[in-house]
């Protein structure tokens, strides 16, 4: 029975299912953790996820197999770039409030 | 057509207020006095040029007269244009004319920001005339809106002590009901693009009622517009059981606030109706007309009973408004000559009697800063001038014959009573509940000995001054006039009243009827 | 036989007499009203100014003479028209100022009719109004706002003109209000008095009660007849068949009964009369018995036809009539304010005239109505002298033995008892002849039950006023004197100004009635006002009868001036005569009688507690009411309002919660609104197309 | 020697094995570095994960998008992301708690959100889902330049306001606090 | 790349030599503030020009990836004003912090680019890159003032939200992309026809895609349920940042919404509308009822911004029904909102020159004692956000609600006619906050009597023109009606 998951290397099902999973927990670790930083860590798996999807897709039609790499490669430089803003908020915010636990930052509420 | 000597005069009427208001904001605010009369000059030119419109009017033709047309939004044929019939003509020369005097009556209480206030005050006058001049259904809706602004700021800032409670109540109130009238006219001007295929004229009255005497605008659609149109004028009036901003707007509202508030921002509500909402919804009307009706009756008898136990004057005043206008919405649902004349008078008188008592009222709460009946007493023989006008105008307002007051309510109700004669029953008993409020005041305010209240102001509590005679003079002349020569109002507004009333058809009176 | 032939209109055959050309006519009638609303306007406005220069002569010359000159030239309107000389003729001359209410198929005139019956009423205003205009001049000497007084007099004189005078039920409703405002204004006039200033106010909304229905009855007619001339609405009224009629007949007669009711003080609504006698006595005279008090009488009158065609509608009037003699007579008995008894005298005579006017004696009541007019106008002055004499007492038991004091004054009133009474031959008798005996014969010839009632009534109350006439003589100016005794040596006669008048009506109150009531049945008066009521004469009698004076008219005669001695003679026994023996102890056993007559003397006393009803109906309960509505507007309705505005805010303040300020919430919030969002797209596209 | 087409007892293709097995290590890591207490644990589990992550380009034949992945985020957001950690350290530590109070209604929402995902995926029948095709860098490097030569220039613009305001907001206020 | 493709995209490259000429300028001659204004002025109007004289001739660029039209100039321009008025009152407020000029100048002018290139983007992923460029600067201005603890906590919330939701939008790209094949807008307009047609499969992966997208780009124009980052951001930020937030990225967004759906989704509207409506409906009443109990005009605003989102939304969802005029109105909205918002805030932003002044609504009492003209600039602009006549709010609501109305009436679509009925009643409802501040400055007592402050020559300029504006887009809307009925026009023939 496990011969059922031959040729799961060459489902597209299976790379999107695995995007989908890989989405899921990088919500999960937005959501849940306090950490500035983890969450930021949890928005690169998201985005890793689409990168992920993206290259699937690509892999498997020939159409757009070179696009799907493109689009992966500026998905990739825009999160760098989001990162680095991200890390230069976070360490901002850091030199005023001496926390890097964001569920602390809740001066303006309501 | 435009003016006489082809002067745009109608907008000349309309606007003079505005060039005076811009002018004025360049006066040096430390010479309240200068302001003070040229405000003053600026709404007796405004009143002048009024005149010269009403002398330039002809009665005979019903049409509108004056018209000035330009083309302003064309995209969705929304047009600049205004003129004048028998109605709007009333009116106009109504507003010109109080608030000519409302501002004369400012010169004494107004002592603070004078600026400010003129400015604010010949504002509010462009917005009333526009409302009355207006024939295209987008140019009515910014007039109308544009009345809020001024008043608002008025009884807010220079009002009595709860006055912003009173000023935000009053606009949002008036606000809930007009925006949803501006979602009906939009409705309408579309209805009729949609059939024509294009905007020409969609905003424009004449052309809409016309349009609706196909019967487009009926069945529900026309329904729910005039739903709209008549919260909107409803609120204005005010009618039962939407009258609850009045009487906090008139008692915090500075005197010539309430005169002007009484005397034409209720009327707007009443022109509403007989401008627009009968001609737009003529089936419409006829389908509300009976619980409309109802309502003014509940409104008459009920603002007057209430009106019995007010304690403080202005708030007597200010529901003897809801009574007496309750008797304009009354006659213009009863579809009939003699109700819709009425009716149109009634209004005329309210604004002159209504607006003479809350001077009068401003006149003795200008030396005791009071307003409770509790406390007057005996001013007849401490000041009789005083007492003497009181008196005039408290039974010009019960409807004495040969003052202004009788005609229109006895118009009203013969109206009512061709339509259906338990309604003209029930209304007529107001005679005696408005005999009752207005005497009882009377007494308590002017009979008897002077009170321990009043004897403790002394000097203080003199006889009227020149300047309060002066604001009163011409409105009692014109009550006196009105009432012996009803015709000056009745012959100049037949027209358009038998315009409106074929708009509506003036086929099958209100069905509670008795005898029908 | 005629006693003073020399009388230019004392001839039998009514010849046309007229003094100026007809054109002139138009002119003259129109001034009669607008002299005294000039004479006001001035005194009202310059009186003040004058009275302080010049003194009050200065004040009361204008107003006075006015009066004087409208007398004048109203004798020059009334002899004609009496005699229906052109251009009045049998119908009267009508004549229009101006179209007063342009109101599309709602015309109304400002115009005035003058005929018979106003010609009448003319006489009586303008006679009486300018005898106490003199009067007051004496009896206000010593007020400081005479020149108001006057100007209210004016102002008085011109509404009820007006109103005798409109030739439009509109202009008639608008004299109608304006004698009420007169009547406030001059009640009022103590204004400092809070017992005054209730009175006016009580008897304005009184007669507003009256004037709703007369209101409506207005518009019923116009609504039946589709126009406002008095004169061709009646005529349509009565020719349109009663199908036709969009209100039926006797609704709009009642509708206008109610407002004679009102204004004539009729039961229910007589409270407002004896309260108006807080206003000066000249007023009381003037207003409160003798002119304003008869205009319901004069509505009605003048609107014969309408109540002759709705016979309904003629019980009603003559019911009510009847009721209102007899209960004010009641009430008379026992009053000790001078005035006051007069008021109640007043009351009853009214009774009289309408229950005339119900059983078709039109012609009697307005008889009735004249000689009334002059003798309770002279009653009325007198009782003002006395007043004046006793230093504004008005109670009669602080009085007594004043008839060697004040002699004309005595006379004078004794002459007015005597006349009211019913006596022969003074006016009384006749004029309240002709009511009971039309009444009976109405009864005895027409079969209605009614004309019994009104006679059998009637002569009680005949006796009734008799007796309690000489109760009031006996009590002021005989037995023995209870005056207070620091007043008692400064008593002294009236000004002539006060008594000439007084002299002035006595002679009416002898003669009228010889003059206009003879020959008896066919009588000067009768042959006057003919044109007016024979079309509903015609209608209720068919032919005319023939008068019997040694027959049913003879006994009915002697019916009437019988009861009239009893009750006079009652009233000597019991309240004497010049002097005075014990019979104070037999009032004593009346008033201290215990059983039915103690009832009776108590619910005499107060006035059948009428007051009390209308104190607990009106004041009380009707307070409560208005206290509640107004609990309601603030609570229910303003609070409904202000509820939403409130909802709206608090929904805003729960809602604010949900900003917790923390980012994993807001993320949460997303994601979930991303799942929602997901889902609707998956349902979206999953929906069949 | 070669191997077998199908791993022997197992039934299944070497690839499939390889995909598995980086699957198993991506979700694996990206597991931990959601849940593990000291962050600096999260950050190198991050970079195992990227690792993996770059294993199945190479296995979806995007071989130059893997080794880009690995440059740069291996060798540079991680990186950053660890210094930011290391600045941001209190001596203490982080705080007691790792996850939020809402982690287990998070925990739920993201379980459906996989599932639905999953399903989706399931249930739709992608376009021509034929077998991969490697890529060749030459045809990738022509079509950046040609089709996405405004995408490729805009990204460069977007590093360049990114690096302009992370150096405006990083660095330190002359006199200014801490 | 042609030099046809260049000369499109002029504005954009003219727009990006001018941040880096700022920030050139500002490493020449550190803290020379006016040098800097001057370049950003000179600069802007450049690009303005630029913008004018691409859009006299259309067409698209790169292979389609870009495309200028009427829509793509109108939008253009807007940005420029708005970034134009941002920066005539920020250098008052930013000077009396010690922030630099030069940088935010240079940061906002990224933000413009991007958000330029959204306007004139015809491609998904061109689209997200102008999203992302034009607001990570977005970001950094929020945290702008660092020193204080509001601003950056207002910027980390921004960003952290906004990034996870970037991903959303991301993720949802990488499905439809992977469905339709393409990345282009008339590609997958085509495709989605196919599939309106019938001619093609409707998939299940599509509709999660669409559902991604549209989360994410609710998020950007802060709809309700996806609005939480708005108040704190807002409030946080430096006013003249608010200011621009307030508009810029909301405009932005919208313009992406109007490419993403009103392009490309055109086929699918049947679809999406009732999603629209039910924002709508959520957004305008969320934001008024919140708005009636704040406290700090700052918060208030953005409160009230969203309600103006929700009423924007109105007129799109009438698109959607199927009215052009939906389209339109969105447009004019966004126009006459964008001056009369940028007034107020640039008032509050005048009054809190001086140090240490809060955005409470007790800074506002009494304000017309102390800056006449201020407070009644301040009413103008309230008074134009509630929709009294006549002013451009009132205009703009006029011309979203009569949409809807049409919509409604045409379609039958009751959906439409109850969202304009509510529409009103919010407006209704938001006329009470906001004339709350006017009860503030003209019917309340200042505490403590404050010396009335100079304000600089730009802020009076800057308030200038957004009052002008704000009047005659009211009165005289006919001119603006013309071009914004050729940029709707546009947008439809795009999609088809």
């Amino acid at each position: 029975m496990l011969s059922a998951l031959h040729g799961l290397s060459q489902s597209l099902d299976a790379y999107l299912v695995l995007a989908g999973v890989l989405f899921a927990i990088g919500s999960f670790g937005f959501l849940a953790r306090r950490n500035a930083i983890s969450m930021l860590m949890s928005i690169e798996l998201m985005l890793n996820a689409v990168n992920l999807s993206i290259i699937a897709f690509g892999a498997f039609s020939t159409s757009l197999n070179v696009d799907a790499s493109v689009i992966a490669l500026i998905v990739m430089a825009s999160a760098a770039a989001e990162a680095t803003v991200g890390l230069a908020i976070v360490i901002a915010i850091y030199r005023n409030r001496k926390t890097p636990l964001v569920d602390e930052y809740d001066a303006m509420r309501q | 057509m435009t003016g006489l000597a082809g002067l745009p005069l109608v907008s000349l009427v309309t606007f003079l207020p505005l060039v005076g208001a811009v002018i004025i904001a360049f006066l040096p605010s430390g010479r309240p006095q200068l302001v003070r009369y040229a405000a003053l000059g600026v709404a007796l030119l405004t009143c002048a040029v009024s005149i010269v419109l009403l002398v330039g009017f002809s009665a005979k033709d019903p049409a509108f007269q004056f018209v000035e047309r330009a083309d302003w939004i064309p995209m969705f044929g929304i047009q600049y244009k205004v003129g004048v019939d028998g109605l709007s003509m009333a009116l106009v020369v109504l507003t010109t004319t109080l608030t000519a005097i409302s501002i004369l009556a400012s010169f004494g209480p107004i002592q603070n920001r004078v600026k400010e206030y003129m400015i604010s005050f010949l504002i509010l006058e462009v917005g009333m005339t526009g409302v009355f001049v207006a024939m295209d259904l987008f140019l009515f809706y910014i007039f109308w809106e544009l009345v809020l602004v001024p008043m608002y700021l008025i009884i807010g800032i220079w009002g009595g002590k709860n006055r912003i409670y009173a000023t935000i109540k009053f606009v949002l109130y008036t606000l809930v009901g007009s925006l949803l009238m501006l979602v009906a006219i939009l409705a309408a001007a579309f209805t009729f693009q949609a059939s024509q295929g294009s905007w020409q004229n969609a905003f424009d009255v004449q052309t809409l009622a016309a349009y609706a005497q196909t019967g487009a605008f009926g069945g529900t659609f026309g329904f729910l517009a005039f739903g709209a149109f008549f919260l909107a004028f409803a609120i204005k009036v005010p009618m039962f059981p939407f009258h609850t901003w009045l009487p906090d707007a008139h008692v915090e509202a500075p005197t010539a606030g309430s005169v002007i508030l009484a005397g034409v921002l209720l009327k707007l509500g009443g022109y509403g109706f007989i401008r627009f909402a009968l001609p737009l919804f003529p089936e419409a009307a006829h389908t509300w007309a009976p619980a409309i009706i109802v309502l003014s009756l509940i409104g008459i008898i009920y603002g007057a009973i209430v009106a019995l136990v007010q304690p403080d004057l202005k708030k007597l005043v200010a529901y003897s408004s809801v009574s007496h206008m309750g008797f304009v919405t009354l006659g213009i649902f009863v579809f009939q000559q003699q109700g819709l004349q009425g009716a149109i008078l009634q209004m005329v008188n309210h604004g002159l009697i209504t607006g003479a008592l809350f001077l009068l009222v401003g006149v003795i709460y200008e030396r005791t800063h009071d307003r409770t009946i509790a406390k007057m007493g005996g001013l007849g023989s401490k000041t009789p001038v005083y007492a003497a006008a009181f008196g005039f105008f408290v039974f010009a307002s019960v409807g004495l014959p040969g003052l202004s007051g009788f005609v229109g309510e006895f118009l009203t109700l013969l109206g009512t009573f061709v339509a259906n004669p338990i309604a003209a029953t029930v209304a007529t008993f107001v005679m005696i509940f408005a005999a009752g409020y207005l005497l009882w005041m009377f007494q308590r305010v002017a009979f008897g000995e002077l009170s321990e209240f009043l004897r403790g102001l002394g000097d203080h509590l003199t006889d009227m001054k020149p300047i309060e005679a002066m604001t009163l003079v011409p409105l009692g002349a014109l009550v006196v006039i009105f009432g012996l020569f009803p015709g000056l109002i009745l012959d100049l507004v037949a027209g358009s009243v038998a315009a409106t009333l074929n708009a509506v058809q003036q086929t099958a009176p209100v069905a509670l009827g008795l005898w029908r | 036989m005629h006693l003073l032939p020399s009388l230019p209109f004392a001839v039998t055959e009514a010849t046309p007499i007229s003094f100026v050309d007809a054109s002139m006519y138009p002119l003259l009638i129109s001034l009669i009203p607008l002299l005294p609303i000039l004479g006001f306007a001035f005194t009202a406005l310059f009186g003040r100014r004058l009275m302080a220069r010049w003194g009050r002569g200065a004040a009361e010359i204008v107003p006075v003479g006015t009066v004087i000159v409208v007398w004048v030239i109203a004798l020059l309107v009334i002899v004609p028209a009496l005699t229906h000389a052109e251009p009045f003729g049998e119908h009267g001359f009508e004549t229009k100022l101006w179209t007063w209410i342009p109101a599309g198929s709602f015309q109304v005139d400002l115009g005035f009719h003058v005929d018979a019956l106003t010609a009448v009423l003319l006489l009586v205003v303008t006679t009486i109004g300018m005898l106490v205009h003199v009067y007051s001049i004496g009896y206000m000497a010593h007020d400081p706002g005479t020149w108001r007084f006057f100007a209210y007099l004016n102002l008085f004189m011109f509404s009820m003109l007006v109103l005798v005078l409109a030739s439009s039920w509109v202009l008639v409703f608008g004299g109608w209000e304006l004698v009420g405002l007169s009547s406030y204004s001059l009640i009022g006039f103590w204004y400092h008095k809070r017992s005054a200033a209730l009175a006016a106010k009580k008897a304005f909304i009184v007669n507003r009660v009256g004037d709703v229905g007369f209101a409506l009855g207005i518009m019923a007619i116009f609504v039946n007849t589709g126009t406002m001339n008095i004169q061709d609405s009646i005529a349509k009224l009565i020719e349109t068949p009663a199908a036709a009629l969009t209100i039926p007949l006797p609704v709009v007669a009642l509708l206008v009964f109610a407002g004679a009711m009102g204004k004539s003080a009729q039961f229910p609504l007589h409270v407002w009369l004896p309260d108006a006698m807080e206003g000066p006595t000249p007023v009381s005279a003037l207003i409160h018995a003798a002119t304003m008090v008869n205009a319901g009488v004069y509505l009605v009158a003048r609107a014969n036809p309408l109540f002759a065609h709705a016979q309904e509608a003629m019980v009603v009037v003559a019911a009510i009539g009847i009721f209102t003699a007899i209960f004010a007579a009641s009430i008379a008995f026992t009053q000790t304010d001078i005035k006051r008894v007069l008021a109640y005298s007043t009351l009853s005579q009214l009774g009289y005239m309408f229950a005339a006017l119900g059983v078709g004696a039109y012609a009697a009541a307005i008889f009735h109505l004249m000689t009334h007019g002059f003798f309770k106008g002279l009653l009325f002055l007198g009782s003002g002298s006395v007043i004046h004499a006793v230093h504004e007492e008005q109670d009669m038991n602080r009085m007594g033995a004043l008839w060697r004091k004040i002699p004309i004054t005595h006379w004078t009133m004794l002459v007015g008892t005597i006349a009211i009474a019913g006596i022969p031959p003074l006016a009384g008798f006749f004029s309240k002849d002709e009511i009971l005996g039309e009444a009976f014969k109405f009864a005895w010839f027409d079969g209605l039950a009614i004309g019994y009632v009104v006679w059998g009534v009637g002569l009680v109350v005949a006796m009734m006023t008799a007796f309690y006439m000489w109760r009031l003589m006996g009590k002021t100016f005989y037995g023995e004197s209870r005056v207070d005794p620091h007043v008692e040596p400064r008593i002294h006669e009236s000004p002539w100004q006060m008594t000439l008048p007084l002299v002035l009506l006595a002679i009416p109150s002898i003669a009228l009635g010889m003059v206009l009531g003879l020959p008896l049945g066919d009588s000067m008066l009768s042959r006057w006002l003919e044109p007016v009521f024979k079309e509903s004469e015609a209608f209720l009698y068919g032919e005319g009868r023939a008068y019997q004076l040694f027959g049913i008219d003879g006994y009915l005669i002697l019916a009437s001036v019988a009861v009239a001695t009893i009750g006079l003679v009652a009233g000597w026994m019991l309240f004497g005569f010049f002097r005075t023996r014990g019979r104070r102890s037999t009032v004593e056993a009346i008033t201290n009688a215990n059983g039915a007559t103690r009832f009776l003397y108590r619910a005499s006393l107060n006035k059948w507690w009428f007051d009390d009803l209308n104190d607990l109906l009106f004041i009380r309960i009707g307070g409560r009411v208005a206290a509640f509505l107004w609990w309601f507007d603030r609570t229910i309705v303003d609070g409904a309002v202000n509820g939403v505005g409130f909802v709206t805010r608090d929904a805003g303040g729960g809602l604010r919660r949900i900003q917790t300020g923390r980012v994993q919430n807001y993320a949460l919030g997303i994601a979930i609104g991303l799942l929602v969002m997901a889902g609707s797209f998956l349902l979206i596209v999953g929906q069949p197309r | 020697m070669t191997l077998p087409e199908t791993i022997p007892f197992l039934g299944f293709g070497w690839d499939d094995l390889l995909f598995m097995t980086l699957a198993g290590v991506m979700v694996g890591a990206a597991l931990l570095v959601v849940v593990m207490k000291d962050i600096i644990r999260c950050g190198l589990a991050m970079i195992v994960c990227f690792a993996a992550l770059a294993g199945l380009y190479v296995l979806a034949g995007a071989t130059v998008v893997a080794a880009a992945q690995v440059l740069v985020y291996i060798g540079a957001i991680s990186v950053l992301v660890l210094f930011a950690i290391m600045l941001t350290q209190t001596k203490s530590g982080p705080g007691s708690l790792v996850f939020q109070t809402q982690a287990f209604p998070a925990a739920i929402a993201a379980a459906i959100l996989a599932v639905l995902i999953a399903i989706v995926v399931a249930a739709t029948d992608w376009p021509e889902a034929a077998s991969r095709v490697p890529t060749s860098a030459v045809d990738l490097a022509k079509t950046l330049f040609s089709d996405y030569v405004l995408p490729f220039e805009v990204v460069s613009v977007l590093l360049l306001a990114a690096v302009v305001g992370g150096v405006f907001l990083a660095k330190r206020e002359r006199g200014g606090n801490d | 790349m042609t030099t046809s493709d260049l000369v499109l995209l002029a504005p954009f490259v003219v727009a990006i030599l001018l941040a880096a000429a700022i920030l050139v300028i500002d490493f020449i001659a550190p803290g020379r503030t006016v040098a800097a204004l001057v370049v950003t002025f000179v600069g802007l109007t450049l690009v303005g020009a630029m913008v004018v004289v691409t859009g006299q001739h259309p067409g698209t660029a790169f292979r389609g990836g870009y495309v200028v039209d009427e829509l793509t100039t109108f939008l253009d321009l807007l940005f420029l004003s708005i970034v134009a008025l941002t920066m005539a009152f920020a250098p008052d407020y930013l000077e009396g912090r010690g922030l630099p000029v030069a940088e935010f100048a240079a940061v906002l002018v990224f933000a413009m680019s991007g958000a330029m290139l959204i306007a004139g983007s015809a491609d998904l992923l061109v689209l997200f890159l102008g999203l992302e460029l034009m607001v990570l600067p977005g970001y950094m201005l929020a945290g702008y003032h660092k020193t204080d603890g509001y601003s950056t906590e207002g910027a980390i919330k921004y960003f952290l939200l906004g990034s996870f939701s970037s991903a959303i939008f991301l993720f949802g790209l990488s499905f439809v992309w992977g469905i339709t094949g393409t990345t282009s807008i008339a590609g997958v307009s085509a495709y989605l026809t196919q599939v309106v047609t019938g001619t093609g499969p409707l998939s299940p992966g599509l509709g999660l895609g669409l559902a991604f997208l549209m989360t994410g780009v609710a998020f950007k124009i802060a709809a309700v349920p996806f609005h939480y980052w708005t108040p704190d951001a807002y409030q946080g930020s430096p006013t003249p940042v608010t200011g621009y937030l307030s508009v810029g990225p909301k405009i932005g967004a919208f313009a992406l919404i109007i490419r993403l759906f009103g392009d490309t989704l055109g086929p699918l509207a049947a679809e999406w509308n009732i999603v629209i409506v039910v924002l709508a409906a959520l957004t305008m009443t969320l934001g008024n009822l919140v708005a009636l109990t704040q406290d700090n005009v700052k918060r208030m605003l953005a409160y009230s911004s969203i309600a103006h989102t929700g009423y924007m939304l109105v007129g799109f969802a009438a698109y959607g029904a199927g009215q052009i005029q939906g389209l339109e109105g969105l447009l004019y909205y966004g126009a006459a909102y964008t001056f009369m918002n940028l007034g107020a805030f640039a008032v509050i932003a005048a009054l809190q020159k001086r140090l240490g002044v809060t955005s409470n609504l007790s800074t506002f009492a009494g304000l017309i004692r102390r800056e006449p003209a201020l407070a009644i600039l301040m009413t103008l602009f309230l008074l134009s956000l509630t929709g009294i006549p006549p002013t451009a709010g009132f205009f703009g609501k006029f011309y979203v609600i009569l949409a809807a109305v049409q919509a409604g009436s045409v379609q039958h679509n009751g959906w439409l006619t109850g969202l304009a009925v509510l529409a009103v009643l919010n407006a209704a409802a938001a006329a009470f906050y906001y004339l709350r501040v006017v009860v503030y400055m003209f019917m309340r007592d200042p505490q403590g009597e404050l010396p009335s402050l100079q304000h600089g020559r730009l802020v009076w300029a800057g308030l200038a023109v957004a009052t002008v504006l704000t009047v005659a887009l009211g009165l005289f809307p006919g001119v603006l009606l013309g071009i914004v009925e050729h940029a709707a026009e546009a947008v439809t023939q795009l999609a088809g």
